[in-house]
């Protein structure tokens, strides 16, 4: 099969398709990468395999064909992440691929397209993004970045944090204010920058994990083109909306779930905790959370492929998904016992897993709208709760 | 917001529609909880032959029938939208347990001229069918597991024993009951009528009843359905469907209480605010939500996979999800109402009852989690 | 033993009190009184026990000695309540001895403790409550029923509801404005009525278990002699919130718990259950948080023998007990299964005991303070959260 | 609003009054999180020496050691009122396994001379001992269970095998091991520095180390300090000290995240507001206070009930109670505190973790509950 001739992958069945990408992966992925002890390896350990699945067409499962991805259904596409995680896949650099892509493809001009997709595709761009900044997390309405016009630049000064990806990303987008009056929503404008311009600087920060794979970014008078703002002039918030549900619905699809799931289970199976009733009732508990959740994900994902927007419901998914995967990590530690908390015990793969999945599932209910900002949305543009008087 | 009709491809098939729709508005005329209050508890109140008609005309008792039987021919997935539209209704119509399951069951025969006889008797309203088949608690069913005997008597079948637990026994014309006849497992159309069958009417949480029937009677030789274990299979089967049609009726029933809570939230003030803007009560609003659209989108594609090996796995996890959900809700629900959730005149405790006897008829979430279980066992092991 | 004489019960050790008390109940319950099928049964029903309690000088645990009381300290009332809730006896009428006694022993005039106090002990006088308004529920400061003087009466005029025993009450005691300028809180009293006077009426409540145990009570210019105000004038919310804590160690109380204890141990034992280890899991960690439980318990019961007030902090009593006993209840509805729903087989006790417990024990977490009302106390009083801006 | 002293009588006499709040000052000056922090994972940061005079001085060593032996001859609960100070702290002193364990395993034994004299030698500070007795995970110990075997050789005693998570190990002068000899239990006191004695230190998530011995070695006769079924008793009776002073440990740990939590709550402000005006959080944050207090009031009948008929009993639900209101307070404190509590700069992290590793240590809720079940189910058959 020609990975470049524009196949359908949809027109395959699923069991085609699921034997197709296990073939794929089990030859080709490299060995030493399967459970990763990173929540997310440098670029330097993943850059092979992006390249691999770069050049093969499966680097955007999510993306319309005529982009370069692999326009796949929903069902697919769930097909897709349950592979890649029962083979313990790390993540990639995928901040272009699940979050800028996307709103690119949607809100982008047709140069901006033509510039961007094809290196976030190939991994020559990696995306980080600016939203959050000191004293502001998960309100975006007290946004402090200001971008200040001079000719036909931007001339913008801030300070951004909690950046996921910093480490070894090439490219920032972010949100800042072109406006000083009226409601801050109605001026808030998307721009993205290269991070190697003058102006900015890095700092990154470790998590609780070990790892420095987030940070701050300083912006000090860094001029960006007006070409590279995204979208209308003070139009960002909207996009910043939009860009939050596929960024919900990428952080609601099962797919951190599933691998606590595998992960879970062999140990399971391998210590003979699987013969222990206490424990399947627990467990089997957490596998339906999950598995009768990708039915909900799945409809999402039809909604967004059919062209429509999922709209405000879609936070459901990122609640449960994130709340099911910590619960997995946490029944993990505790099953784990005296193994679990080990910290450098190779020789002891699952229980060693326990410890990282508790630090790695951790940050899914704050980041990218925490679970309570996920309830306050919900509870008002869902339900139509009122606001206090 | 809760409707199913997103959520599943069949639902949204125009004549499936039109049946739903049909039965919407018969619901919405003729059903509801003043009906569901004043019958509750009373022995006179059993569903009547008029009852049956209303329902045949609106297409409720064809609906699962195949059309060269003289029904509509739709496939089980439909059964679980209209039992949802009845959960909403908090309809007393006895439709899963006159109509779902012994449909399913005779379907599930096969190629069997007694099954289809029935089968058509009923779809033209004239036979009402009753399944009894437990013994105890529920449990999956088995040639082994009944206590209950049918011996060959001269020309006829002795049929000896006590089921349990028998749902829409009062309103029936004939049981279908499982017991074993020489070791192997049988199905036999018992007249509810026949001497030696005695009905001890158990009332209900809900105000409603089910039957412990004692059978001491003879049958003639053509009660006799069917037997072998093609019984069991068939039994499971229906079960299966049955159960899919109680979790939408569950689905129904839960999403109706969290209408009324959220309605309650709005408009309700306690100090100086309505109790929907307190953040906290929000909160627990959105997880019951939550949880009630986990239960949504499993169903529709329970709805959209009925009839496929996918069909028992879809059974137990719906059952599990929106049994669980419900109760959740029906707590929760008389929570957020207050004092006044928890007095009969509202409305509310009415389907919160309704919610304990559904969920708990033909097993419970942990029942089904249970299965759910051996099915991954069984699959890791073949 | 001479029950009327003045016994220091404390005296005697632990087992030897446990064995004293469960001889008598054994010896002198009325056996079909046993596990009663209403929350609470009317007084007709179980007046001739609460005589022969009143007789041993036994209907009053907490009670001071001198006012007739046993005196008891934390744990020998705990031990008191076990034995009870062993035996399964009803709940008697009790609003007088664990909430309106006590308040009286406080607050009240020598003349109203003399004229009130033995009559609670000996059952001629029945307490309900009138503190709850339509619209008002949890919340007190939006009392609308109103007390105006003339000469030496207060003119009631009010519409109370959700009074518990209002079925066989004789009296009630109620707070009501007594003044129409400045904050709520500093014009409130609480006054007591009988209930048979000129200007009263009840009308029942059912609950959904089926009993109009509840009602609501209309003041008509009802006339209260001014003799009949409890504490202070403009005094009642201190009272109020003094009675509250009784209410709440009261309420916080392991006892409903752990009669839904016993019967699902009993089922269990009965079933084959209590050998299912998944059955096991859950029930352990319910009973823990029952018996974990009874030493706060016993913590606040101390506190308040020793004459000190407990504090906000009790709230948490009530809090955990009531949501413990709901959680019994709700577990042993889910394993009693079909029979748990059977609304009259008398031949199953244990599952029908399930159906009973699950309603009874739904009010447990609205009255005397929400546990939401409750929770918002501990947010601000104890943890001293802020309130919003 | 944490304080064990309302709770517990024993906390409140002066003797044991003063000796707490010594500890409280010498933690004050001299541990926390910053040393906590720069010592963890520094494979040369075993707690030396000194750490043992200063220990020493403020009383630790002593506490639990009889009068005539020269201790201060306090009850075992005093060992649950400094084990939580030392929680609270985030002291990396190894008081609970270097002190605790051995001291009340020792005791336990009762009127042995050797057990006298090494007990003689620690409350001096002169030896420093741990406990070696796991294998696999933690579970009661009994003279079948371990593989590693004790045999008599020449006028010495041979011990092969290998113990796990041993805690302490890397300070210690003297490893107590159990072992069986000739069928029945004993305990061996082995030299640390023993030929044939090979420790490999396992990083902890916290930063720490606990140890896997390995033991190739023979000792001389009189390293065996007891044999037979007292040798079980005496540990499983010094395990629920460890396991008490463990409660009181997490029970600090969990109550200095929830002080944490509440001052940025009460700081931090969010759309205008603090965070702890949000009523979502308000009731979390009740949730977690409501948990600790429940540990708190058990905890404190606990300290007043150490050496009695229900120590054990209390030990199991003392850990089972409050490793779980730990974790739970760990999880919750990182989701209030947001990003900030995910980063490794801040404090919070440091409990976290110690968190999980303490109350790994010595059996899990789940394993202490199981062991409850077994109580009750001994109780009901006696």
């Amino acid at each position: 099969m020609n990975a470049l001739a524009p196949i359908d992958w949809n027109s395959l069945s699923d069991s085609d398709f699921r034997a197709e990408l296990r073939g794929f992966i089990e030859a080709k992925f490299p060995a030493h990468l399967r459970n990763h002890p990173r929540r997310i390896p440098r670029w330097e350990d993943t850059r092979e395999w992006f390249g691999t699945l770069s050049a093969k067409g499966w680097i955007a499962p999510n993306w319309p064909r005529e982009h370069g991805g692999m326009g796949l259904t929903a069902s697919k596409l769930l097909i897709y992440f349950e592979e890649v995680e029962r083979w313990g896949i790390p993540r990639l650099y995928d901040m272009g691929l699940f979050m800028f892509g996307p709103v690119l493809i949607r809100h982008g001009t047709e140069a901006q397209k033509r510039e961007y997709l094809p290196k976030i595709l190939s991994g020559e761009h990696r995306w980080a993004q600016g939203y959050s900044e000191p004293g502001a997390g998960s309100d975006l309405a007290s946004l402090r970045t200001m971008a200040i016009p001079e000719d036909d630049h931007y001339i913008v000064n801030g300070h951004k944090t909690w950046s996921t990806f910093l480490d070894d990303a090439t490219h920032l987008f972010l949100l800042a204010c072109t406006r000083n009056e009226g409601r801050k929503q109605d001026g808030i404008s998307l721009f993205i920058t290269p991070l190697d311009v003058v102006g900015i600087e890095r700092r990154l920060i470790t998590t609780i994990a070990g790892h420095a794979e987030l940070g701050e970014v300083f912006l000090d008078n860094v001029r960006i083109p007006g070409a590279n703002m995204v979208g209308p002039l003070h139009g960002g918030w909207g996009i910043a909306k939009d860009l939050l549900e596929f960024e919900r619905i990428n952080n609601g699809s099962p797919k951190l779930g599933l691998y606590a799931l595998n992960q879970l289970q062999e140990y399971a199976k391998r210590t003979g905790l699987a013969a222990d009733p206490r424990f399947a009732e627990r467990f089997t508990r957490l596998r339906l959370d999950l598995q009768d959740q990708s039915c909900a994900y799945r409809h999402f994902c039809s909604l967004l492929k059919a062209g429509r927007t999922p709209g405000p419901e879609v936070s459901l998914l990122k609640i449960w998904s994130t709340e099911t995967y910590q619960r997995l990590a946490e029944l993990f530690l505790e099953v784990a016992g005296e193994e679990g908390v080990e910290a450098d015990r190779v020789d002891v793969p699952g229980a060693l897993a326990a410890l990282r999945l508790y630090y790695r599932s951790r940050p899914a209910t704050i980041y990218s709208g925490s679970s309570e900002v996920q309830r306050n949305l919900l509870a008002k543009r869902v339900l139509g709760l009122p606001a206090p008087k | 917001m809760f409707s199913l009709r997103q959520a599943s491809a069949l639902a949204r098939e125009p004549d499936v529609s039109a049946v739903v729709e049909a039965t919407e508005r018969f619901l919405a005329s003729a059903s509801g909880p003043a009906c569901f209050r004043q019958a509750r508890g009373d022995p006179e109140a059993a569903v009547d032959a008029a009852a049956f008609g209303r329902l045949a005309e609106v297409g409720l008792t064809g609906a699962l029938v195949p059309e060269d039987l003289g029904g509509l021919g739709f496939p089980a997935g439909v059964a679980v939208l209209l039992a949802e539209r009845l959960g909403w209704s908090l309809a007393r119509e006895p439709f899963v347990e006159n109509l779902v399951l012994p449909y399913a069951l005779l379907l599930a025969l096969g190629n069997n001229a007694r099954a289809h006889a029935l089968l058509g008797g009923m779809a033209k309203g004239g036979s009402v069918v009753c399944v009894a088949f437990q013994e105890g608690a529920f449990a999956l069913p088995s040639a082994e597991f009944p206590v209950a005997r049918i011996e060959k008597v001269g020309n006829g079948l002795r049929l000896r024993g006590r089921k349990r637990f028998v749902v829409g026994a009062r309103a029936s014309t004939h049981s279908l009951v499982l017991a074993p006849l020489e070791g192997e497992a049988a199905l036999l159309c018992v007249p509810s009528g026949a001497a030696g069958v005695t009905r001890q009417d158990k009332l209900l949480a809900d105000g409603t009843f089910w039957s412990d029937v004692e059978f001491d009677t003879v049958v003639a030789e053509d009660a006799l359905i069917e037997r072998g274990a093609s019984c069991i299979a068939a039994l499971e089967n229906a079960l299966d469907v049955a159960n899919l049609a109680l979790s939408g009726e569950l689905y129904g029933l839960q999403t109706r209480i969290l209408e009324m809570t959220l309605d309650y939230l709005k408009t309700r003030e306690q100090f100086g605010q309505p109790l929907g803007a307190f953040q906290a009560l929000q909160h627990r609003a959105v997880n019951l939500y939550t949880r009630a659209q986990i239960g949504r989108f499993l169903l529709g594609e329970a709805v959209d996979a009925t009839e496929t090996s996918a069909q028992a796995q879809y059974a137990s996890r719906c059952k599990a999800r929106t049994a669980d959900s419900a109760l959740e809700i029906a707590k929760e629900g008389i929570q957020l109402h207050g004092a006044i959730g928890f007095s009969d005149e509202y409305d509310l405790g009415l389907y919160v009852k309704r919610i304990l006897v559904r969920s708990a008829w033909l097993g419970g979430a942990d029942f089904h989690r249970r299965r759910l279980e051996s099915f991954e066992l069984a699959e890791a092991a073949a």
